[in-house]
């Protein structure tokens, strides 16, 4: 007792150890697990990352105007959900061309608002995905 | 891992005989669906302070059969057995549904899912 | 960067429920109010009570057990309540998205108005949550002040009934101007 | 007939950090009937893991069965599915996954040290246990790269090596942690309404936990000697030295006990594992596809998980069954509560350390 | 003058000690804490959210606890008769009591039954500091305590009591069983939601402004004494709210009782018999 005693009374005088996040912030780790990054020209559109994530927070899906790469045959478009995303960084592993093509960065995601639609617009597009399949 | 087949009627007196409570330990009931509307029931025991040494108890049986309850036995099987229920939509003596499931939700979630 | 004085001014007590979670995003929750993040810089107290509470912290893809207790809290907070939906798993769903006892995501069943992404989140994460969810209280609050229209005919959309519609679409308004 | 009444703890209170649900009978705040509800986190996993994911990214999977002991999940599925493939992973990953494996155990220790003590009413020690475990959090950052989910271990080995930066950084950091474990050693021996609050409670007999097949630090405070670190062979838990803890009360402040000197010897363990980490690859590349079936278990901080794997030489698994510490402790905790003060029940049930979303999966 | 101003800030003196309170509690957890003000952002916001209404008695029952506490505030600064404050104080117990039965809610109940079991620990003792004073100076007048000399070294023994009783009104650990927000939920005040739980709220600070108010007594007319008495216990309030755990009720009546009325009554046999 006498030592939780004497430890509240020593913390008085000391800094607390509160990072004031949002005015100070934060640094991140250099190896942190954050967002999901891609080279769009780099992109050999093997659908390895779309295959190996888990959730399936990566989607090619068919637009009308594709992107201009000429690996890409089928006129197909990168899309990712960061809010369903895991972070587990199986679809670099996966990528055949890592660092280029795809790669984790040290970003966080920002939090979303009604405005985001993160579930509706991504329905959209698994319905377009399924309409291909 | 030992694995020894008994059948439903004798799984009561196998384990009763085997069974002791200082020296073995309950880990749990397994269910696993086989073809042919069939499955296999798994009571996996293991000792205590020994390496690796892992008894499974196995039964085949249609999901119409009624499986005898070990609680008497092994006070900590009742859970496990609720679980088999919920899962499998098997009848085990005693053990009623509903741990998991509601009433809405998709029924017998196991019962050969993977064939 | 952030006016914090503004934030500051607030006392969002929050309320946790954890509708299916692998506890991750929980833990996290719990770090955010130790002291290292210490959200009780923004006058937030974990209160555990739903009718004492303005921010409804949920966790995990809704289980079809545990949705008519999330239903049931939604209502019981009093208005203005803003909800966050914490960790990937109840904004989409996340890798449990599709299994069998899991509705994808807490806005199938109450309105969400802050997701946060992150598997699991990170009490920085939480924080900017709340920080967001603080500006929405504030709008909402107001929204809820504004004097109702007594002279007009009572219809469906300026009546006493749908104050909490228009304080829900705060949001779209937004997006028009 | 004396009137009883009905207490719930549950679905959502604030000392639950779980939805589980209790309805205590109570005679005049003395609890004689126990009544739960445990099934409100069930997701099927168990159904997806054979439905709907291939064998190679289920690891990830099963991870998110429980945020607390993510890596003995991940870390026990993958080694059934490399007994069943017949790979040997390289002395250098076991090492590593020894280090991460009881790094998880110091800080899941300490949270339910620290939740005990807040649902004990003490506030102060909550801060304090959970400012300090801030310690673990950030070496397990920079080891793995999240600080809960740690998707360190895929098949074949471990995902990323370990420099030596980080070992250093670690080291300095547990010597830290080490201090104030002792700090807390002290604090739960001396302080006067702690042990008001702690002995003598909630206690379960050395016959009880035979018979109730108690698992993890609950069956360890009664001094049953299990701990699956001493009974399996896949890890080399002997080499970097392992020692049982073990208590004979049974009650909470014997749990509390072996919950601190666990997390001594996890310190102990992890600084042997970085003085003497082999020189070797992190990752050997295992091909096939599994077929058979293997039972794996492991010491998850809880106590012991079992998994159970069964392939039939596709892509697509057979069966996964998990069997979760807390899964089979419930039977133990039921028979626990009775004939204890209902003001007490918040305390007992942090210091079982229940994990409801192992339990239901 | 300066009385009514006085009686009319009291919420808001009692506020700011609450507020400074979280401050200090916050830094002896080694954390940065809410803002100096925080108590009176959370009243603004009170006041802007919707109240339920469970149903009329309990609110009723609720505002008349924050009106008797007022009351009894009002009277210690007009230089009142102390047992008629300590009575009234009791009375304003009584109504938050009686609104926790008002309930259905199983949380409201218990944290009732417990308020009522604190009520017995702790009664008798502030009676006792009250015949204490008047067997000093042969008046209940609170005013009469104020013009003499400080007492703090003839009632030292009564001193100790009531310094456990501090730690009940104030529902500090170790003796906070009655709000137990980790088991009840806050008992009392769980049902009170909205405006009607600001007055719960506000309450709450008019019950430090009591206590704190009571202790100063103990200075009578030296004022140096009471500020000190007053930050010197403040300081030993909070620390030994961050060393200790929450007690169980059967504790807490064992050991408030035994303790509180053996200093008591060996304080009283003093006076009377030295």
């Amino acid at each position: 007792m006498f030592s939780s005693f004497a430890k509240a009374f020593t913390n008085l005088f000391k800094t607390p150890q509160t990072i004031d996040y949002p005015l100070t912030p934060i640094e991140q780790e250099k190896e942190h697990r954050g967002l999901i990054e891609y080279g769009q020209e780099a992109c050999i559109y093997c659908l390895k990352c779309e295959k190996a994530c888990p959730p399936g927070a990566i989607l090619f899906v068919p637009v009308e105007n594709p992107p201009e790469n000429e690996k890409n045959k089928k006129g197909l478009k990168y899309h990712y959900n960061p809010y369903l995303c895991i972070y587990c960084s199986e679809c670099v592993r996966a990528c055949p061309k890592p660092d280029e093509a795809l790669w984790q960065s040290n970003k966080k995601s920002l939090p979303a608002t009604k405005e985001d639609r993160v579930n509706e617009s991504w329905f959209e597009l698994e319905r377009l995905k399924k309409q291909t399949d | 891992m030992k694995k020894i087949e008994v059948s439903l009627d004798t799984v009561r007196e196998v384990i009763e005989g085997f069974y002791e409570y200082k020296k073995w330990h309950f880990l749990t009931l397994n269910g696993l669906a086989l073809a042919e509307n069939k499955m296999e029931v798994q009571w996996i025991f293991s000792k205590y302070e020994a390496l690796e040494e892992t008894v499974v108890y196995f039964a085949q049986i249609a999901y119409t059969d009624v499986i005898p309850s070990i609680v008497d036995l092994i006070p900590s099987a009742i859970i496990s057995q609720r679980e088999l229920v919920d899962m499998f939509g098997v009848q085990v003596e005693g053990s009623e549904k509903g741990l998991y499931l509601d009433e809405d939700s998709l029924q017998n979630p196991l019962s050969g899912c993977s064939l | 960067m952030f006016d914090l004085k503004k934030y500051r001014k607030k006392s969002p007590w929050i309320l946790h429920y954890n509708a299916g979670s692998c506890n991750g995003c929980d833990i996290e929750i719990l770090a955010s109010l130790a002291p290292k993040y210490d959200l009780e810089r923004f006058g937030v107290i974990n209160t555990g009570n739903p009718k004492q509470s303005d921010i409804f912290l949920v966790t995990g893809p809704v289980t079809y057990r545990s949705r008519e207790r999330l239903v049931e809290l939604y209502t019981q907070m009093p208005e203005p309540k803003v909800v966050i939906a914490v960790g990937s798993c109840s904004c989409t769903g996340g890798v449990f998205r599709d299994m069998v006892n899991v509705e994808d995501g807490v806005d199938r069943y109450i309105p969400v108005d802050v997701y946060v992404a992150g598997c699991a989140t990170s009490p920085e994460l939480i924080i900017d949550g709340v920080v967001k969810a603080l500006e929405i209280l504030e709008q909402k609050t107001k929204e809820m002040e504004k004097p109702l229209k007594l002279f007009r005919e009572a219809t469906l959309e300026n009546s006493i009934v749908n104050r909490r519609h228009t304080a829900l679409k705060v949001g779209e308004k937004d997006e028009e101007n | 007939m004396k009137q009883t009444i009905n207490i719930p703890l549950g679905s959502q209170h604030i000392a639950l950090l779980e939805p589980v649900r209790f309805k205590f009978e109570c005679e005049n705040e003395k609890i004689i009937g126990v009544d739960s509800d445990v099934g409100f986190v069930h997701r099927g996993i168990e159904r997806a893991c054979t439905t709907k994911f291939k064998f190679d990214s289920i690891g990830y999977v099963v991870a998110r069965v429980c945020g607390l002991c993510a890596i003995t999940h991940s870390l026990s599925y993958t080694v059934a599915i490399e007994k069943l493939l017949g790979g040997e992973i390289s002395k250098k990953a076991k090492y590593l996954r020894i280090l991460l494996l009881e790094l998880d155990r110091i800080h899941s220790h300490m949270l339910c040290l620290s939740h005990t003590c807040e649902n004990a009413g003490f506030e102060a020690m909550f801060m304090r246990i959970m400012g300090d475990r801030e310690l673990v959090m950030e070496i397990q950052e920079l080891l793995t790269g999240n600080r809960v989910q740690f998707d360190y271990i895929s098949i074949g080995g471990v995902n990323r090596d370990l420099n030596s930066t980080v070992a250093l950084k670690i080291k300095e950091n547990l010597y830290e942690v080490k201090q104030r474990v002792l700090g807390y050693m002290d604090e739960f021996t001396n302080n006067w309404s702690l042990s008001l609050k702690f002995k003598g409670i909630g206690a379960l007999s050395l016959d009880d936990a035979y018979i109730f097949n108690a698992i993890g630090p609950l069956a360890r405070a009664s001094g049953l000697n299990i701990d699956v670190r001493n009974e399996i062979d896949y890890l080399p838990f002997d080499e970097v030295g392992f020692l049982m803890q073990t208590h004979s009360d049974g009650d909470i402040n014997a749990r509390n006990l072996v919950r601190l000197n666990e997390i001594l010897n996890s310190i102990l363990m992890c600084e042997n594992i970085i003085n003497g980490l082999p020189e070797g690859e992190i990752f050997t590349k295992i091909k096939g596809k599994p077929n058979g079936e293997a039972i794996v278990r492991f010491e998850a901080p809880r106590g012991e998980l079992m998994y159970y794997v069964k392939g039939n030489g596709t892509a697509m698994l057979d069966r996964v069954r998990i069997k979760t510490p807390t899964f089979a402790s419930i039977p133990a905790f039921s028979h626990i509560f009775v004939g204890q003060d209902y003001a007490d029940a918040p305390a007992i049930l942090a210091s079982f350390d229940p994990c409801l979303s192992c339990t239901a999966k | 003058m300066i009385e009514t101003l006085l009686i009319l800030f009291a919420p808001l003196i009692g506020g700011l000690m609450y507020g400074f309170e979280r401050k200090l509690r916050a830094r002896m957890q080694n954390r940065q804490g809410p803002p100096l003000l925080q108590p009176f952002y959370d009243m603004w916001k009170l006041i802007d959210k919707q109240a339920f209404i469970v149903n009329p008695y309990h609110t009723i029952l609720g505002v008349m606890h924050f009106i008797t506490l007022w009351i009894v505030v009002a009277f210690i600064i007009l230089g009142q008769n102390l047992l008629y404050v300590i009575f009234l104080h009791l009375l304003s117990t009584i109504f938050i009591i009686l609104a926790g039965f008002s309930v259905k809610s199983i949380y409201s109940h218990i944290g009732s039954n417990r308020e009522l079991q604190a009520m017995i620990a702790y009664e008798p003792i502030l009676i006792m500091v009250a015949v204490g004073f008047f067997m000093k100076h042969g008046s209940f007048d609170i005013s009469v305590i104020r013009e003499n000399g400080a007492l703090l070294a003839s009632l030292f023994l009564l001193f100790l009591a009531f310094l456990m009783v501090m730690q009940i009104k104030l529902k500090k650990s170790p003796f906070d069983a009655t709000e137990a927000h980790q088991e009840i939920v806050g008992g009392v005040e769980v049902e009170f939601s909205g405006v009607f739980f600001e007055f719960i709220y506000m309450a709450k600070w008019l019950e430090y402004a009591f206590v704190y108010l009571l202790l100063m007594l103990f200075a009578g007319n030296n004022i140096f004494l009471g500020i000190g008495l007053f930050l010197g216990v403040f300081l030993l309030v909070n620390l030994v709210d961050n060393a200790t755990a929450r007690i169980k009720m059967k504790h807490l009546l064992r050991i408030v009782l035994a303790i509180g009325l053996t200093l008591g009554m060996w304080n009283l046999i003093g006076l009377a018999y030295v």
